[in-house]
């Protein structure tokens, strides 16, 4: 691999880890509340976090790119404080990302929080645990499954972001060119050899981090189900 | 010492409104039909339900007053839901000690290996939660409530899944609790002789209503309480050990009204007990009877009478006590009872507990 | 700090030699990127961090400078040419003027819209009047790069495309014919720097030298015309 | 018409290891200590659990047998579990229609009303089943295993939370199911009084092992039985209505070995009963007892002498019928008691059922 | 809107509903075995399922057309057979779309299916239901929630579908000429206009498609939890 495909490695592993962490922390609270608000309200956010899946990346990357871009409102208004374009650099990157990525966090969190018996938690209240303390000791552990696929959903979806960072990020060494664009170029310039070591590098690289991930999960995940 | 407790909440084709003084300390029973709401009281005590309108106070503590509400986690409550609800992703020992990890070790009264001894989970102790028989179940759930040495325990049919042995081995173990610990428990259970067994104090809940909230010996003695309106019921009676006969295993315990023998004790010359004789246990004669087993015959009063649908029920002065009689109506005619009539009470010494 | 370079995907080989041959302890290589001309622009409109800007057609560069994002001149550095390619040595060797268009499967071109190598190969085709016959077996590579992959991957069977792009190995296996240059504009590769870029003294160094005997080289070596529309 | 089952499955820490031979018919009891097996077995009757090596055979149908495993749907069981298992997305109504819509209707023996009356659920029909107290779910599980019209019943603790009432309620119906549809019932219970009201045939497991399983008759009437090893041991006795007086609402009673005065009975004369008789309500006398509200006094025969801890359990011949008598130690020494030794039995009236 | 803008939306349109159809049948019996299995080979198949996740789309993409194309293992067959060519027919898109999308359709309904209590399923054996029927009237009402989550997952997944196209599609109109490539496609060419409409209809018609679903969701499906 060529230094720039290093450099495209980490770019994109970069961005997949800061874009999972923010979501998580960002997708915690969300997704609890939307598990369990009644409110007409909590219908409408639900809509707004799934519509980046339903939309195609071009169409965020379209608006992105207006909206960072110079003559965007975001753009102007970072532009007025003097602070760098959005567009076509690694935070605008992670902000492209995290919005396209949010329903792959907030979703599975939001359906396994669901799913968490009432009861349990009313159980984990008398035996003295608070909200925080019942959230991270009974929700948490009884949601492993969710929370372990919205991790690695997020993680994954990121990392195989194309169609936005083709529009918003460009194809910047160092800043915005990931591997998902890396592997575009090299094929473009029918670099075949480059596009199979990166292509099929990332594939077994792939197959080897799912691989434990899913030995754990299921060695522990499939006693809940015969509870 | 005391807890009150009122409460108002509506539900669809269900309201409560209750408004209880019970005592700050002992086993408080909670009877009444299913569907009366006793699970939703102990549920509104625990802070897991909220009340249209409400006051809670216990033992000096408010716990819901107005818009102050102390949040469930911070009421000092140990709970025994009707059904387990034990954490499905931590082991049997996890389970237990989850309450207990979260109190202050200073508050602690009990250790963890006391929590488990008590219901003999040690050769559980590792088992998934999953892999429990029902009544293993339950025997979790009370160790881990009992584990958070609480001030007030909230007991919802807690051995309604147990043997008949299991039931014998607990139930003075929470009794003990109650006492040791000074600690007021509620109790609701379906079973009188669980009740009897165990309560001071008794409440009867009917349609979200109280129908009766008294000193469990006065429940017991008035044959017009709603405890005694079914075939099982019983008179109970504060007494105190007097003797002990090795030989036969016979204690002879003296009340105010006379002196009783009894099978099975192990309480010391001393001991306060407290002694339940079931009315069908008790029949009557008008001279005394000889060369029966029954060993305890006692002259006693009528006090009343009860048609109880083929039965009449008879309730008998006995010195200061009250002791009930469970006869026919042939009886009632041909031993011509009536209220004043003197009688003899024969109680088998075999019908106390 | 090294400059950023965007040109066009017909340029991807030429550029990479180019910046390997430019980049020397002093002066660091720039740093390139790639795509079609059209979506660079547009790029540089939506303010990328470009230094200087390569298309595969003078239009694009002379728009930039007419909105005020880029500095005149206009500086055209080599010209494109179009070319005939297919794995069927017959189907190559065919002047388009006289394809017969029930013999062929999918041609792969690139994108018209904003690739100049495409609208180019466009025009060539309505010229020969294959254009009616054709346009349902068109695929559309999103520049000439994708397109010659298309062709490269065996996916279509023929292409029109750079002869820029037959350094490639993946090309090797196939044969072309240059396309008339008289069915079509020529395809001058023209630079400017852009306003917005925040090495301009070293894109205009390299500018510079992009005109000079040594990058004249280079671009002829990678099947470039000279600027003047010279054969090699 | 029986059921013969034989089972063997390891578990960590459990080894069941049964083999049953039980009647095609009636009430089967199956007790035993928590723990001992008592859901597995059923649940291996079912279908439910695979057992390493097994034999089912019910009512001339093969269920298992070597490698041939009828599965569990194909087994024409109703079963209550140990918990209610409603299904969350259905209401209560729906809940009940689930398995009877699944059977083909000129086998469904009961309508959907009846079994929703039955267990009077019709105000909660339309509830949605996370909104019901803890014995309203159980009778909803139980009207659901009745609506299939089940031929072999298998019933797990079914009335655990529910109160005296709704059990007296429930029993008889439960009953009335077995004898009118000819049917099998397995029934898992703690409760003593249950069983004896219930059970033509019981089963006692202790560690995944029969510890005894014979009619009811025969086990009521053992003193070695491990029915009879607790407090409330009781002796069972078929018997037939002879004259009923109206007046004090008493039936006379006439079995082998003679006659007893019963309350609260509704049967016409003619009609056959089970009369129960605890230990603790008989008395023994050496002479005729007089002037007493007992009624009834039998002349009979001490056939046996078991020491039960503080206690004395006397079994007793009364013609062909065998009764036992709780007494304490000193009254065997006084009435100087021992095998062969005539006696006279009081049984109170209100000491049956 | 332009007749060509059309004619995408129409294909973007039957391609996500095909897909979708088609992924929903292969994926029922896919994730109910591997929520239920306890073999060592389902973690191998749990990696692989998760395999297009991580992948960027071009991995993917690059492979596909290597492939689908006369010289890839596919072609041959396919020529052998007498049939014509995936690569850059509707037929290879819905090939594409299927391995691209496969995790948004099995890991949610994997997911949801390993929750249901094994005791309702006994509850409903004892009641008579056959195991095709559990799985009807027990486990899908049950897991309402996932298969609504898999199922819009996977139709709108295939909707933003972007990298792959792009890859293997061709831009043919009628046949792989997707919306979210006439976006880009408008972008690119600086006719703001055109991207406008496209993006902006598409944004609001995925709205207004959302908001019913939500809302429906939400209405019939927290009492799960509470349970
Ligand atoms: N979550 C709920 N929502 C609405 N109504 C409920 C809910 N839970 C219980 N009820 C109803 O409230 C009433 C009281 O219920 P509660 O559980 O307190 O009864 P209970 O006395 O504990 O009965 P049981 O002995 O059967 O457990 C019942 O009529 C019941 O149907
Ligand atoms: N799923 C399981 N996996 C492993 N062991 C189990 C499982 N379920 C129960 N056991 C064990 O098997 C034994 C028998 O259990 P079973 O449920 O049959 O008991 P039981 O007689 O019904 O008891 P109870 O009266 O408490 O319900 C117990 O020792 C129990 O711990
Ligand atoms: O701008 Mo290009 O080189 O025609 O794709
Ligand atoms: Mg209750
Ligand atoms: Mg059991």
């Amino acid at each position: 691999m060529s230094p720039e495909d290093w450099l495209a490695l980490r770019t994109t592993l970069t961005l997949a880890g800061v874009t999972t962490v923010l979501l998580f922390v960002a997708g915690l609270p969300l997704a609890w509340w939307l598990a369990r608000s009644r409110s007409a309200g909590a219908v409408l956010v639900d809509a707004l976090v799934a519509l980046p899946l339903v939309l195609p990346p071009t169409v965020l990357g379209f608006y992105l790119l207006l909206a960072l871009g110079p003559a965007g409102g975001i753009g102007q208004a970072l532009q007025q404080l003097g602070l760098p374009a959005l567009a076509f650099s690694f935070p605008g990157l992670v902000i492209a990302s995290m919005l396209y990525s949010l329903p792959f966090m907030v979703q599975p969190l939001r359906d396994a929080f669901a799913a968490v018996p009432a009861g349990l938690l009313e159980a984990a209240a008398t035996l003295r645990a608070s909200p925080w303390d019942r959230f991270a000791s009974v929700v948490l552990p009884c949601t492993r499954r969710g929370v372990i696929s919205a991790l690695t959903l997020t993680f994954a979806h990121t990392i195989g972001e194309f169609g936005v960072v083709l529009m918003v990020g460009g194809n910047i060494p160092g800043a915005t060119r990931v591997l998902s664009i890396a592997i575009y170029d090299h094929v473009e310039a029918l670099d075949y050899a480059a596009a199979h070591r990166l292509a099929g590098g990332l594939l077994l690289a792939s197959l080897a981090m799912l691989l434990p991930i899913y030995a754990l999960n299921r060695r522990r995940g499939l006693a809940g189900g015969a509870a | 010492m005391s807890i009150a407790a009122c409460f108002r909440l509506a539900r669809a084709g269900f309201t409560l409104d209750v408004d209880l003084a019970l005592p700050g300390r002992g086993v408080i029973g909670i009877a009444g039909p299913s569907g009366a709401g006793k699970s939703t009281v102990l549920r509104l005590i625990a802070g897991l339900e909220q009340a249209e309108a409400g006051r809670l106070q216990v033992n000096g503590s408010r716990w819901h007053d107005g818009a102050t509400v102390l949040p469930a986690h911070a009421r000092p409550v140990g709970m025994v839901f009707q059904d387990a609800r034990l954490f499905p992703h931590l082991s049997v020992r996890q389970n237990v000690a989850y309450g207990w990890q979260r109190i202050h070790p200073a508050a602690r009264r009990v250790t963890l290996a006391q929590a488990i001894e008590a219901f003999d989970l040690g050769p559980l102790c590792e088992r998934d939660v999953a892999r429990l028989s029902g009544g293993e179940r339950q025997r979790v759930a009370l160790a881990r409530a009992v584990a958070v040495s609480p001030q007030l325990m909230l007991l919802d049919e807690p051995l309604a899944a147990l043997d008949a042995t299991r039931k014998d081995e607990i139930l003075p173990y929470l009794a003990r609790l109650a006492r040791d610990f000074a600690l007021p428990v509620l109790y609701v259970s379906h079973a009188p002789d669980e009740l009897a067994q165990l309560a001071d104090h008794l409440v009867w809940l009917q349609d979200g209503r109280v129908r009766a909230c008294a000193p469990a010996m006065q429940l017991f003695a008035d044959p017009d309480s709603p405890f005694n309106q079914r075939e099982d019921c019983a008179a109970v009676i504060p007494a105190r050990i007097a003797l002990h006969d090795g030989r036969d295993q016979l204690s002879q315990a003296v009340f105010d009204g006379g002196a009783l023998w009894l099978a099975g004790l192990r309480h010391p010359p001393g001991a306060a007990v407290r002694l339940r004789i079931a009315a069908r246990d008790v029949s009557l004669a008008r001279g005394t009877p000889t060369h029966s087993s029954i060993l305890n015959i006692l002259p006693a009063t009528v006090t009343a009478l009860r048609p109880h649908g083929p039965w009449c029920l008879v309730a008998l002065a006995v010195g200061a006590a009250t002791l009930f009689a469970r006869v026919s109506h042939r009886s009632v005619r041909e031993l011509a009872l009536g209220e004043g009539v003197s009688v003899y009470a024969q109680v088998k010494a075999a019908a106390m507990s | 700090q090294p400059p950023t370079i965007a040109a066009a995907a017909n340029q991807q080989a030429a550029m990479q030699a180019l910046a390997a041959a430019y980049g020397t302890r002093t002066q660091p290589a720039p740093r390139l990127v790639f795509g079609a001309s059209g979506k660079l622009a547009a790029q540089v409109r939506s303010g990328a961090p470009f230094d200087l800007y390569c298309a595969a057609d003078g239009a694009y560069p002379a728009q930039l400078i007419a909105d005020g994002l880029a500095l005149p001149p206009v500086a055209v550095f080599a010209q494109g040419r179009l070319i005939w390619w297919s794995r069927d040595r017959a189907l190559a060797r065919t002047p388009l003027a006289r394809l017969d268009p029930a013999a062929i499967g999918r041609i792969a071109i690139a994108n018209p819209r904003h690739a100049p190598y495409g609208a180019r190969a466009e025009e060539a085709l309505r010229r020969a009047g294959l254009w009616p016959a054709l346009q349902s077996r068109l695929v559309i590579g999103e520049n000439v790069g994708q397109a010659a992959h298309f062709a490269a991957s065996g996916a279509a069977d023929a292409a029109l495309l750079a002869r820029s792009q037959l350094h490639s190995a993946q090309l090797a296996g196939g044969h072309w014919s240059e396309v008339d240059p008289a069915l079509h504009a020529p395809l001058p590769q023209a630079c400017v720097v852009i306003r917005a870029g925040r090495a301009a003294p070293q894109a205009r160094a390299f500018l510079a030298w992009l005109q000079g005997a040594q990058a004249r080289r280079i671009l002829a070596g990678h099947g470039f015309d000279a600027p003047g529309g010279e054969t090699r």
